[in-house]
């Protein structure tokens, strides 16, 4: 559909319908203001104009008006008051992935997305999801600051270097939609662009298990857990033991207590120094540059499998 | 609606007053207010890398602390003491002016000249020598090979961005003040007019200012025993 | 010229006083007070900023102009600092109630997982 | 608009005082200076105008009808960088500040003339840096240098770039430094704060950005130049930097930089809108409040460029409740102008159009900016074109609008002669009407999901974006019209004499153009400013 002329996004998310609605409250507002001011202006421009070149100013000028002031600066504050309050609430829920929420693991690099199932499935500048299911997206970079963003979904955040970001929605209508990077990224940055498909669960589930090459992502994990050497150590007794793992607040030897999440042990990895387990000596080498970020996450959906037994992660 | 009430004066034959000042009060509230907005900018300047510093420092304390263990607390206290002394001179030295005494006031620029020397030798000859053979010059030649080496890098960045921009300053107050003092053996400064000293003190001291926070804040991070 | 003229004597005092407070922030870095030690270094140095600015740099005979400059840079260093800090100390901070389930933005009429 | 006899020009003035290139590039008059940066700043408008023009036709066609992405992004770095810091940091206030400053304080010169000349080269100093980067080659950071893009992933010409823009950062701290302290020191007798005119106070307020956030923003420049020389890792995340640790330091100054650009000319506004509708301004404390209280929260609102960035949701959070708050000032500045009309005697000269444009391009621009403060809406149309369309709306529909509506009601007074009015009026609705055309449709892509700085796009944007192209065009003639026009009158303009729109101020009191020292003698001033209805008392009673 090359010509087609859109006005209005498409809304395909949980989100979307919020956000409007208060999109359309602010554009009520901006549309009442703005119409008064050039009303006013006009009116104002065209019944006291200069009549002829030499008419006096005007006599017995008003120049104040204290209740005047006092209207016009309370009731801005109330309306963008509202504004806030409503804005606030959206944003904060929509910041929070719930804990059912099914998980999906994004690399962004210049310039395209990886995109990787929990069951190993692996995709570019695609992402496949399920309608009506909480989806979380757990993010990194390999090289510099990107952007998801789904607008049909009224979502995005920066995707950065050496750290995981999340963002989360729930889809509501089956459909293909557009995937932006939304942060300049380089020269390729305007080809940093994908689809977003939103299926049937029935239909993700056959696109999902269709052409799995191998392993699921804990259990590439775990391979990597014996080719890395790590259960020599983590395995024996001399380096804190994986199972049970995620999720727990780990002491550690500075005295303080983190939890165990997915960035504490994506930092374990690559920069074991930095926080040392309470009890064990420092002797963990780092594995930065050996390891890939996609390796990074596959090991640490292993830990989580290890640990999370209680919990569904989310696979449906 | 407007009257004329004074005709404006032209040149002054002593140039003591600049043509478009009335007189010599609004001319020296004028350069004192300007000067102490510059310092205020300085501060800003000063305080963005203070924020980074302080943001890393929560970050990675036991870094920070690693790094800070390797600087020598000694020297820096002594550079404290020689700086501080370089301000009692600079003080003298605009007291000096504001007497309209010449010889003290050379006397004292030169020797508050001296003092900024020796800080800037001590700095350069033995601190950042002795880092940078020590290894500790990220960029440069970065050796150290202990725990969280990166961060101790980071910490060493900090150092020498901060001590180097101030460094920067000292070098360019030193010329400043190479140049009032010949000015002043040429007999320019009067009781009458020496603004110039005098923003050249406030200068000096908020160099020293600077470095009163830098030496805690680089040499006494974390405890020394 | 109107302004003020410090005794030589004030400045000597206030240079004796700087030497002092540098050696105790020296020799408090070798005394273990914990998380203390940064608190008493930033004091000392407060202090001795206070002595420079006021006598050396003739703060305590400015205009409240000057006065005004001052206390501006420093109002705003503290609003680049605190703000800037702000974002960094909360970036962890859980917010959520744990175990909260598939957020209904928009009220749904089939939940998708059951409640807990 | 002339009266009945005939203004005739001054014999001896600042611009035919002494003759020859050194009088000029050595000349420590204010109007002179002024007269350095018009020139240069209209230089740097035209190279980021061409850039502009280019990156519009490149949008035509889905797949860049132009140029290469590689091009396109080294066209909107330069566009960005040129724009902001060479051309809307400087405009009002170099060029019109430093005219004014001292004429409406009845002062000779500013307090500081050497400096202001010192200004002047540090600023062009800057500007060649940025002009060897566009020479070399390019630079293809976007004019906000994100790291770790621009430290270790570039290899065009950062250096020269973000090294010209810390150079140019000093020359605002000077002029910065330079006003608060006239404005402070020099004012004439009986000038006290409220009878100052409200283009002083919102200078004050520009000023004041200008000394505290410059240094911020020149240093964290600095850091990206020596991260960049040295390979340290200050802001590198794989050392542990923190790469939003730079949008922190990055955007503390540049946020309150859009109120740099929008406080002068809000300043122009209020001096024109009651020039011409020969009324007291209504609400002169509040207006001057208004300035001030810009400036001050304008410091504290910085984060909302980074609620998507991985900043932490409660700095998120306070940092929205602060972007609200800015936008009562604002708004309170537009309620009271609009009332100023109220009642008066209006007439329609462009300076007039310009103004009543500001008026209503600024409150688009003000209250689509509620959307971007909005936390969850922002989420969706953050870094699309969105954005764009409200900061040009701001940007170009409040601070160009203001600043040739500034040039157009004191060009009478800095070159002495008249441009001839039909043209000007014609040119003003041109640029209204093209500078609408071209940015409300981007109103509607942002929305949409348009990502900024997209060389390539989908199909389905192409309407839109062809529209905004037509618009731009038209708005790049309304450009063109006035510097031809201007160059005329400079020559050729009829005389235009001390007061030509029967104004008030210390600056019409003077011959235009002024003598070298501004006044024969030192004006005393008497009354609070825009002083239309003692005229009208002193016109009846004659």
């Amino acid at each position: 559909m090359p010509h087609a002329f859109p006005l209005f996004p498409q809304e395909a998310s949980t989100l979307a319908p919020a956000v409007d609605h208060l999109f359309y409250f602010l554009t009520a507002v901006s549309i009442f203001f703005s119409a008064l001011i050039f009303l006013l202006v006009f009116y104002f421009a065209i019944k006291y104009r200069r009549r002829s070149k030499d008419e006096p100013p005007p006599k017995n000028q008003v120049i104040n008006n204290i209740p005047l002031e006092v209207m016009w600066t309370v009731i801005p504050m109330i309306l963008v008051a509202i504004m806030y309050f409503w804005g606030a609430d959206i944003f904060v829920r929509s910041a929070q992935p719930p804990n059912n929420a099914m998980e999906i693991f994004v690399i962004g690099k210049q310039w395209m997305w990886h995109v990787e199932h929990s069951n190993g499935k692996r995709e570019i500048n695609a992402l496949h999801i399920p309608v009506n299911v909480p989806i979380k997206l757990t993010m990194t970079s390999q090289d510099v600051i990107h952007d998801f963003s789904v607008p049909a979904f009224r979502m995005k955040k920066d995707v950065l270097p050496d750290r995981y970001t999340t963002e989360w929605f729930e889809a509501t209508q089956t459909g293909k939609y557009h995937l932006f990077c939304d942060q300049y990224c380089g020269m390729g940055h305007s080809l940093m662009r994908g689809w977003v498909y939103v299926m049937s669960p029935g239909d993700y589930q056959r696109w999902l298990e269709s052409g799995v090459s191998g392993a699921t992502m804990a259990a590439q994990g775990e391979t990597l857990y014996h080719q890395f050497g790590c259960i020599t150590c983590h395995g024996t007794g001399k380096g804190p033991s994986f199972n049970g793992l995620f999720g727990k607040t780990v002491k550690l030897s500075d005295g303080q207590a983190v939890v165990a999440n997915d960035a504490y042990i994506r930092e374990s990895i690559l920069y074991p120094t930095s926080q040392i387990v309470h009890g064990y000596p420092p002797i963990m080498p780092t594995f930065k540059g050996q390891v890939s970020e996609e390796e990074v996450l596959q090991l640490t959906a292993y830990i989580k499998s290890l640990g999370s037994k209680e919990r569904n992660t989310g696979t449906p | 609606m407007i009257a004329s009430r004074r005709k404006y004066k032209l040149h002054n034959s002593q140039a003591v007053v600049a043509e478009q000042f009335d007189d010599r009060t609004q001319q020296h509230e004028a350069s004192s207010l300007g000067m102490w907005i510059f310092l205020a900018t300085e501060i800003m300047f000063f305080g963005a890398v203070l924020t980074a510093y302080t943001v890393y420092r929560n970050l990675f304390t036991s870094a920070f602390e690693a790094g800070s263990h390797l600087l020598n607390a000694k020297i820096g206290a002594l550079n404290t003491a020689v700086l501080i002394c370089s301000s009692l001179t600079m003080a003298l030295a605009v007291h000096a002016a504001q007497t309209g005494r010449r010889k003290r006031l050379m006397a004292f620029l030169v020797s508050t000249m001296l003092l900024g020397g020796v800080f800037l030798f001590i700095k350069f000859f033995i601190e950042w020598t002795h880092d940078y053979k020590e290894g500790l010059a990220p960029g440069l030649h970065f050796t150290y090979a202990g725990p969280q080496a990166g961060h101790v890098a980071m910490f060493y960045c900090f150092y020498f961005i901060l001590t180097g921009i101030h460094a920067i300053h000292m070098i360019v107050g030193e010329g400043v003040m190479a140049v009032l003092l010949f000015m002043a053996w040429r007999g320019r400064f009067s009781e009458q007019w020496y603004n110039p000293i005098e923003m050249m003190g406030l200068y000096w001291h908020f160099v020293d200012i600077i470095w009163i926070f830098l030496f805690p804040f680089l040499y006494l991070l974390g405890a020394h025993f | 010229m109107s302004e003020h003229i410090a005794s030589q004597k004030l400045y000597f005092i206030v240079f004796f006083s700087l030497l002092c407070l540098t050696l105790l922030t020296w020799r408090i870095a070798y005394i273990d007070l914990g998380r203390w030690n940064m608190v008493v270094a930033l004091l000392i140095s407060i202090c001795k900023t206070g002595l420079v600015g006021m006598f050396f740099m003739h703060l305590r005979w400015s205009t409240s102009m000057v006065r005004l400059v001052v206390f501006a840079a420093i109002f705003w260093l503290a609003i680049m600092m605190t703000l800037t800090l702000g974002d960094f100390f909360t970036r962890n901070a859980v917010s959520h109630p744990q175990g909260w389930q598939a957020s209904i933005v928009v009220p749904q009429p089939a939940a998708p997982a059951p409640p807990r | 608009m002339s009266s009945s006899e005939f203004p005739i020009m001054p014999r001896v003035h600042y611009l035919n005082a002494d003759y020859g290139i050194k009088s000029w590039l050595l000349t420590t008059d204010h109007k002179r200076i002024a007269w350095l940066y018009l020139i240069s700043i209209t230089f740097f408008f035209s190279i980021g105008g061409v850039a502009a023009a280019l990156m519009r036709l490149n949008l035509l066609e889905p797949q860049g009808m132009l140029v290469e992405p590689e091009t396109y992004n080294k066209l909107f770095s330069i566009h960005g960088i040129i724009m902001v810091f060479f051309f809307l940091v400087p405009s009002i206030p170099a060029v019109l500040g430093n005219f004014l400053i001292p004429i409406m304080l009845g002062a000779r010169d500013v307090a500081f003339p050497r400096l202001n000349l010192l200004s002047w080269y540090v600023f062009m100093t800057g500007g060649s840096f940025v002009l060897y980067a566009l020479i070399a080659g390019g630079v293809d950071t976007g004019w906000t240098f994100y790291t770790p893009l621009s430290t270790l992933y570039l290899n065009t010409h950062v250096m020269a770039a973000a090294g010209g823009v810390f150079i140019a950062g000093f020359s605002s701290i000077l002029t910065g430094l330079n006003f608060v302290v006239t404005i402070h020191k020099m004012r004439a007798p009986g000038l006290t704060w409220f009878r100052l005119p409200l283009f002083i106070w919102a200078m004050y307020a520009t000023s004041i950005i200008f000394i505290i956030g410059t240094p911020v923003v020149a240093i964290s420049l600095a850091l990206i130049v020596i991260e960049r020389i040295f390979h340290v890792g200050i802001f590198d995340p794989a050392l542990g930097g923190d790469p939003i640790l730079f949008q922190h330091l990055f955007w503390f100054y540049s946020h309150p930089a859009v109120y740099v650009m929008i406080l002068p000319s809000m300043g122009v506004v209020s001096e024109i809108v009651t020039a011409f509708s020969r009324k007291k301004i209504f609400g002169y404390h509040f207006i001057a409040f208004s300035s001030i209280a810009i400036a001050v929260i304008g410091f504290l609102v910085w984060g909302h460029h980074m609620f998507v960035s991985g900043q932490s949701i409660y700095a998120g959070l306070v940092f929205s409740a602060l972007s609200m708050a800015v936008a009562i000032p604002s708004a309170v500045k537009v309620f009271n102008w609009t009332a100023t009309l109220y009642k008066g005697s209006i007439s329609y000269e462009a300076p007039m159009l310009y103004a009543l444009g500001f008026i209503g391009l600024f409150t688009i621009g003000g209250l689509t900016g509620l959307y971007l403060a909005t936390t969850a809406i922002d989420q969706h149309v953050h870094d699309t074109y969105f954005v764009i369309a409200h900061f040009h709306y701001i940007m170009v529909g409040g601070a160009v609008m203001g600043y040739m509506g500034g040039i157009h009601y004191w060009w009478p007074k800095i070159s002495g002669r008249l441009y001839p009015d039909g043209w000007a009026r014609v040119s003003a609705i041109i640029i209204f009407v093209g500078f609408n055309l071209t940015f409300f449709p981007q109103f509607i892509l942002g929305y949409l999901g348009m990502p900024r700085r997209y060389a390539v796009y989908p199909p389905e944007f192409q309407t839109l974006n062809v529209i905004s192209t037509a618009g731009a065009s038209i708005l790049g003639i309304g450009y063109i019209i006035p510097l031809i026009y201007f160059a005329w009158s400079v020559r050729y303009g009829p005389v235009a004499g001390p007061n030509p729109w029967k104004a008030t101020g210390l600056e019409w009191t003077t011959s235009s153009p002024p003598p070298t020292h501004n006044f024969e003698e030192t004006p005393v001033v008497t009354e609070e400013p825009y002083g239309y209805d003692r005229l009208a008392e002193e016109i009846q009673v004659a």
